[in-house]
């Protein structure tokens, strides 16, 4: 039997199993590899936003940067790669580096002068999207034959953003669940006080949170470039909105100290599939669209809540 | 950091070497004020190797101040601290664990959503092949509980444990940190005597290895069955330090209020109720959680103790009269009609009042004014529409501060600027303010000094004169015998006996417990 | 399983950007009703302005076996590996209202558009006429890094560059819409007073915010078309009766309305003919001279 | 009063704003100029005002939602939802004006009340809770108007957003009156005292008998009020109801304006006039950007280091850091 910690995340997954399938008897073609393949490489860098959002939620934080950090690392690169011929793994560690030490200073600002962690990552998020606009308003297509060669790649083994968002989501698992550093997040987030009290490094913890969440934003960028072989400045515009959700979905508290990677991987995996069972239905307006999003959401969180409640119901007795 | 606090470390082992027999921990002229207090004036502190020393003194006399700075938690406005005759700065509680300083703060300080068992290793997790060994984790928290006689589930979350279990945890974890210098902020407030022993049987064992022991309490009997001196503190400056077989109790007693006082006179409750008196709460087969039907009466103008060990399920009984827990089965009358209470709000419309034992995380509002505090409950029952105006507020805020003597600036000042002992007051103010028919105290108490815990019972007295029933729950046993005229006994969440009037005696109880546990 | 549906009616799937103006609306409502003439069963995906909703929508459209794609993208960059999948599973994409930037174009079977770029050359040039080659300009931007946005701006100062004495004296985001037009024109005219600048014209890149302006520029006192020229583009209903009323200059069509277009293109494509890569939809200037004739045939 | 201030921490975002006000001073020509023309002020000042109005009604409502730990994203799709069924029910249906007004503030009060079921009967987080009507809203707007932007022709409703007032925008007026309103609610009744107290420490409040539901229930229930308000203030700005952009992205503002008048994420103590000046700040942040004709691409960036200025000013921690300790009471 589970334990009644787990609780949470099973009913996540057991109402992702139970969407799916409703999904795929209603919808000819839903229930196929082709279908599933693009749910993860559809998905794989908002994936991986969510992964680094995960560790600040759960540390009581939030970053609002995200979005903003995959505009600004696709305008990056391919601005390097196009316009200065830098090669295009220079760019991409660039890239990465940009991004993890914009998350260290917005971490900074949260750690040690205590800055809301909405003000600072808005601040980063005004920044982050302005200076890729500054770098080009105007998106750019990367003709590289790295960026060609990985695309071959994808098409002919499997697509490589998955693969690198499966390789985040385990090294995120091991980081949560077997390293002093997930613990100490975990313990931040569940009392800012008592962890200080008890001896662990708050502030190291959350800076290294915010650095964490940049590093991850930044590498969802390098993704995000790879999906579209091209630069934009404004790709990724309320991506944080859906990376909170897909969190929160997931059975993370937004005040932070219980929540699980894994559950943010299934609520990425619910968001992308309510979005597929749009576009297969096919006949909705914008309108409607809007309004089945909701509903469906909502449908979904209360068929988390009731197989929530009946699951400790029964492990009770 | 780290790596600079472990080098501290390392060279402070090498002056121990050479020193010889300087004091362990030495602390000079610390001064520390809040806005508005000064929380410590001068105070100076010594520590020996091999010793349990006492810090004594009254709510808000600055006892935890001075530890707090000690352990890095606050920075200290002026003065030294030496370990071993080499000055230390801590900034932090991570810094000064590194330099051997462990402790356990006044409110219990744990991770409620983690488990006991990460709770016990936060921090220091064993690692095993670059990740930790949760395995070891499990296994030694178990052992480190067991130290102190408690054989439980370490898995489960410190959020779901009782109080008295959550202040066992933290203090299983400051046993098991490798220090030198271990500093108890009234570690048993919630316990009962059996765990109390279980713990000084630990202490005297680490004083044996050349530990050094800060230890705070308000129960004097402890402190005369633990210490070996005694360093009192009064308003923040201290007052004397002496050799705790030099001092007679009465005299530490009017060093630490500043004036003569006889000794708490030892009165029991008084004469019994007459049985003729109607029970106004009738409680039958109440059941759930660890509860198993309980029944008992409660009569107006009467206390009634409830007594037990710890997870006894004497808090879960409570919460369900007061409609925090929902009852399985059972019903509840009250004057002779039936009646329900889902919800806190409705037991308070019915009469009811509750001072829960958590006093942080269920009592104190902690960023509203001691004002705000004190009225919430009395607020609440009137209503969104009919407010008290801040005048009737402030009457009522003033009249508690005064008679619970809380110690305040003023009644303006957030109650977590208080020590704990005063914000105990303020929570107790609360519900008495409310002047319901039945009072729910459990473990009303907790870290409240000599002096005001006889100001409490003679108003606990005083109310149920006034026709007032009280339900009263604590851990320190010879308090229940002192103010019930009845006494409920409970094991493993049923009722196993009830005494009344004079047959109320701490031995009588225990001799109820004892006798059923075989 | 990916025979055609239900009586063999063709299957048609339209990704569109989303619904953020009643130009969107119309465009959309336009390829509706004309798969519905035809009897064509559309598959029509709201992508709520992300370009990712776009890809994932194609992608179920070749999952699901439609016969062909039509896409409206939203930015024009970064289709490449998507339109390479189509094409792998020869599926013919016709690109509307706004093309895209690939190395292969192959890719896409034909392009129906607008040129942003010439909108924003017509709009300058209708100006120019109108003030006489001289005067002060305020910009009211569409949102920053949108191609329309990107090219109504290009194309405008390609020709005001050519006369010295009109100058853009201020260019700011108004977001496309309404409310935020009427903002930034209202700091427009406190900056011009108290600057001392005359304000002589107005460009707005699209109507919504040509609407707010004349709002503000009414509260401020002012007359809208008489002390202030307004031009702008895209040519909606509201944008007439202003003209009518006095209130805007001029507006430059830019015709949502596609369909037809659309499903010809469609039509031979699967029929396998060659299409020529680009047809831009001809746009024209509308101002108060023939706003009224023009009104009744207005349908968005 | 000025003890409140004080210790109320309004000091900082009020010292926030009149640096702001004061650099713009410096480096906007004529930021302060104020003309009358027709018996109404017009300038930099007055625009702000006029403009923040919207975001400062939204930040009512979100204060005392916040003040409970909880936030409100849905603002922005009930403003759309407030416009679109005035427009309808005004516009096209020909109702009353002030009928429909209150219709409409009905069903917004309504809407609200939706979020703070699923926040309090059924526990969902307020985030989640209110992303459902944030998504579905704007579709049910755009599916009142079917996607079209909708005119008004009413003049008395058209003065709500455009006319004027003693010489000022009416939108001052409005929100002066509402600000009124809510200080009345929220402090002369107990209400306020319950917000914070179920924001600091929900389970004590709940043990102390406060009904956490039903107050959660009420914040919701306002918020959604004051939603429709802003909503109904932009739809006559522009004489227009917008269901696509109507109150896109004011859900950020608003939360924004609520955090830098001083009110924190988490919960517990908050200030209305906090919040309203936290409005001012953004909104003279970016009409100062629009002032100065800082280049679009560029604006964002400048905003991210001026509002960082600005959060780090009112920063406790950087204040101690910088200032020294200040002399206590
Ligand atoms: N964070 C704080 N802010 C303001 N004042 C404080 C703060 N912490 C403590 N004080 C004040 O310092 C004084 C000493 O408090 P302290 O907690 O040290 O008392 P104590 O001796 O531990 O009392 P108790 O026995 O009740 O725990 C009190 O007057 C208290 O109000
Ligand atoms: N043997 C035990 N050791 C520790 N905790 C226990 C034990 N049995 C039960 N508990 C816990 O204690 C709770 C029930 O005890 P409750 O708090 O009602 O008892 P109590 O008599 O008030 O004891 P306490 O002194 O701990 O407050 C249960 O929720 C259970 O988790
Ligand atoms: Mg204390
Ligand atoms: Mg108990």
């Amino acid at each position: 039997m589970i334990s009644k910690k787990h609780i949470p995340l099973a009913a996540t997954l057991a109402v992702f199993a139970l969407l799916y399938a409703a999904a795929s008897v209603s919808f000819e073609g839903f229930f196929s590899v082709r279908v599933f393949t693009n749910l993860l490489n559809d998905n794989a860098f908002l994936g991986l936003a969510a992964i680094g959002m995960t560790f600040v939620i759960l540390s009581g934080g939030i970053d609002l940067s995200v979005g903003a950090m995959i505009g600004f690392t696709s305008i990056f690169i391919a601005t390097m790669i196009q316009r200065y011929h830098v090669n295009p793994i220079v760019a991409i560690v660039a890239a990465l580096a940009i991004g993890s030490l914009l998350g260290a200073s917005m971490g900074c600002l949260i750690a040690w002068f205590k800055l809301p962690p909405f003000l600072a990552t808005l601040a980063g998020m005004f920044f982050a999207r302005g200076m890729g606009l500054i770098i080009s308003m105007e998106s750019i297509p990367i003709k590289s034959g790295f960026f060609k060669a990985i695309e071959t790649f994808g098409y002919n083994f499997y697509p490589v953003t998955t693969i690198v968002f499966l390789a985040v989501v385990l090294i995120a698992l091991y980081v949560a669940h077997f390293t002093k550093f997930g613990r100490g997040v975990y313990a931040v987030g569940g009392s800012e006080d008592s962890a200080m009290l008890m001896g662990l490094p708050v502030s190291r913890i959350k800076i290294m949170v915010y650095t964490l969440s940049g590093f991850c934003s930044a590498l969802a960028g390098i993704v995000y470039t790879i999906y579209t072989t091209s630069g934009n400045a404004t790709a990724g515009t309320t991506l944080e909105m859906d990376a909170i959700a897909a969190v929160v979905i997931g059975g993370t508290l937004l005040t932070g100290g219980v929540g699980y990677v894994a559950g943010t991987v299934v609520g990425i995996l619910i968001l992308g599939t309510i979005q597929t069972m749009i576009t297969f239905e096919g006949t909705l307006s914008s309108w409607w669209t809007r309004i089945a999003i909701g509903g469906l959401l909502l449908l979904f969180i209360f068929l988390q809540r009731f197989i929530q409640t009946r699951a400790q119901g029964a492990t009770r007795k | 950091m780290r790596r600079g606090a472990y080098r501290l470390a390392e060279e402070i082992k090498q002056i121990e070497r050479d020193a010889g027999d300087a004091p362990l921990l030495e602390i000079r002229g610390v001064c520390k004020s809040f806005p508005g207090v000064k929380a410590l004036e001068n105070v100076d502190f010594t520590l020996k190797r091999g010793e349990i020393h006492s810090l004594m003194g009254e709510n808000g006399a600055g006892k935890s101040t001075l530890i707090k700075i000690l352990t890095g938690a606050y920075r200290r406005d002026t003065g030294q601290i030496t370990i071993e005759g080499r000055r230390i700065d801590p900034h932090s509680p991570l810094e000064a664990q590194a330099i051997g300083i462990s402790a356990v703060f006044q409110e219990v300080n744990l991770i409620p959503d983690l488990s006991i068992a990460e709770n016990i290793y936060l921090g220091r997790e064993p690692m095993a092949f670059g990740r930790i060994d949760w395995k070891r984790v499990h296994r030694g928290a178990e052992a480190a509980m067991r130290r102190l006689d408690l054989d439980i589930d370490v898995g489960q979350s410190v959020r779901s444990c009782s109080i008295a279990v959550q202040q066992l945890t933290a203090i299983a974890r400051a046993l098991d940190v490798d220090a030198r210098v271990l500093v108890l902020d009234e570690p048993t407030s919630s316990l009962a005597a059996h765990e109390v022993e279980k713990l000084f049987a630990v202490m005297r064992k680490l004083r044996g290895e050349g530990f050094g022991i800060v230890f705070i309490s308000h129960f004097l009997d402890q402190i005369y069955e633990i210490s070996d001196r005694l360093t009192v503190l009064r308003n923040g400056k201290l007052v004397g330090v002496h050799a705790a077989s030099d001092l007679p109790r009465l005299e530490l007693i009017s060093l630490m209020l500043g004036r003569e006082i006889s000794e708490v006179e030892e009165t029991s409750a008084g004469e019994t109720r007459k049985e003729e008196i109607k029970p106004f709460l009738k409680a039958r087969g109440l059941s759930g959680g660890v509860v198993k039907k309980m029944d008992f009466e409660v009569r107006p103008g009467e206390v009634l103790g409830f007594a037990g060990l710890l997870g006894a399920g004497r808090t879960e009984t409570a919460q369900m009269l007061f409609g925090i827990d929902r009852a399985a089965s059972g019903t509840v009358e009250m004057d002779e009609e039936q009646v329900r209470t889902a919800s806190p709000r409705r037991a308070i419309e019915k009469g009811i009042g509750f001072c829960p034992e958590d006093r942080r995380n269920a009592g104190i509002i902690p960023n509203l004014s001691v004002r705000e505090n004190i009225v919430a409950a009395l607020q609440a029952r009137r209503g969104w529409l009919r407010r008290l105006s801040i005048k009737k507020q402030r009457e009522i805020s003033a009249e508690y501060i005064k008679m619970l003597s809380i110690a305040t600036t003023d009644a303006e000042k957030p109650v977590a600027h208080l020590s704990g002992g005063n914000q105990q007051k303020v929570i107790l103010a609360r519900w008495l303010a409310l002047q319901p028919r039945l009072l729910i105290l459990d473990e009303p108490t907790r870290g409240i000094d000599v002096g005001a815990k006889a100001e409490i019972e003679k108003r606990i007295k005083e109310l149920c004169g006034g026709g007032m029933s009280i339900i009263f729950i604590s851990s320190e046993l010879e308090e229940v015998v002192r103010d019930s005229h009845r006494v409920v006994v409970m094991r493993e969440g049923s009722k196993i006996g009830e005494l009344a009037g004079g047959d109320i005696s701490l031995s009588s109880i225990i001799k109820l417990i004892a006798e059923k546990e075989v | 399983s990916k025979k055609e549906k239900a009586g063999g009616k063709l299957v048609v799937g339209f990704s569109q950007v989303g619904a953020e103006s009643s130009w969107r609306t119309a465009e959309t409502e336009s390829i509706r009703s004309e798969a519905e003439k035809r009897g064509i069963e559309l598959k029509f995906s709201d992508a709520q302005q992300k370009q990712e909703n776009q890809i994932k929508a194609i992608r179920s459209f070749i999952a699901q076996g439609v016969k062909a794609i039509v896409l409206a993208p939203v930015v024009e960059t970064g289709w490449e590996p998507v339109l390479m999948e189509a094409k792998r599973a020869k599926i013919p994409v016709i690109l509307v209202d706004r093309g895209v930037n690939v190395s292969d174009d192959t890719l896409y079977s034909t392009l129906i558009a607008s040129d942003f770029v010439a909108e924003g050359r017509m709009a300058a040039e209708w100006m120019v006429k109108k003030l006489n080659g001289k005067g002060n300009i305020v910009e009211l931007q569409g949102t920053p890094g949108a191609a329309p946005a990107i090219d109504r701006k290009k194309g405008f100062e390609e020709i005001i560059k050519k006369y010295p004495d009109m100058k853009v004296v201020k260019s700011q985001t108004g977001d496309f819409t309404r409310t935020k037009g009427k903002e930034v024109m209202q700091t427009f005219l406190s900056s011009a007073k108290a600057e001392n600048v005359k304000i002589d014209a107005v460009y707005a890149h699209n109507d919504d915010m040509a609407l707010g302006a004349i709002q503000a520029i009414e509260e401020a006192g002012l007359k809208p078309g008489t002390d202030i020229v307004i031009v702008s583009i895209d040519g909606v209903k509201d944008a007439f009766l202003a003209m009518i009323d006095g209130k805007l200059n001029a507006t430059v069509e830019c015709n949502p309305l596609l369909g037809p277009m659309a499903f010809d293109a469609v039509k031979a494509a699967l029929g396998g003919e060659t299409l020529p890569k680009k047809t831009v939809v001809k746009d024209s200037v509308f101002d108060q001279t023939n706003a009224k004739q023009t009104l009744p045939d207005r349908k968005y | 009063m000025m003890a409140r201030i004080k210790s109320s921490k309004l000091i900082w975002p009020l010292l926030a704003l009149i640096v702001l006000l004061a650099l713009n001073g410096f480096f906007t020509p004529g930021f302060f100029h104020i003309e009358i023309k027709s018996g109404r002020f017009y300038g930099h000042i007055i625009d702000i005002m006029n403009q923040a109005a919207p975001v400062m009604l939204l930040s009512l409502g979100m204060t005392l939602v916040i003040a409970t730990g909880g936030v409100d994203l849905s603002v922005g799709a009930v403003m759309a939802i407030s416009g679109a069924v005035m427009a309808l029910l005004t516009g096209k249906s020909g109702v009353f004006m002030p009928a429909g007004l209150l219709l409409t503030l009905i069903l917004c009060v309504i809407a609200g009340t939706w979020n703070g079921l699923l926040v309090s009967a059924f526990d969902i987080q307020p985030i989640v809770a209110t992303l459902i009507l944030m998504v579905a809203g704007r579709g049910i707007a755009q599916l009142l108007t079917q996607g079209q932007i909708l005119t008004f022709h009413d003049s008395s409703f058209a003065f709500i957003g455009s006319g004027s007032f003693a010489g000022l925008p009416f939108s001052v007026t409005v929100v002066l009156v509402w600000l009124a309103v809510t200080a009345v609610l929220s402090r002369a009744t107990a209400i306020g005292m319950f917000v914070e107290s179920i924001g600091d420490n929900t389970k004590a409040s709940r043990y102390a008998g406060i009904s956490v539901n039903t107050v959660k229930l009420f914040v919701y229930a306002f918020s959604g009020l004051c939603a429709g308000m802003a909503g109904l203030l932009v739809a006559s700005g522009v004489n227009a109801a917008d269901s696509n952009n109507a109150g896109l992205y004011y859900e950020l503002d608003a939360i924004l304006a609520v955090i830098v008048g001083g009110t924190a994420m988490s919960g517990g103590r908050f200030s209305l006039i906090g919040s309203m000046i936290g409005a001012l700040i953004i909104q003279t942040l970016t009409t100062s950007i629009r002032a100065q004709n800082v280049p679009v691409e560029f604006a964002l960036v400048v905003k991210a280091i001026v509002a960082l200025a600005v959060f780090l000013l009112q920063s406790d921690a950087f204040n101690k850091m910088f200032a020294g300790r200040k002399a206590g009471v």
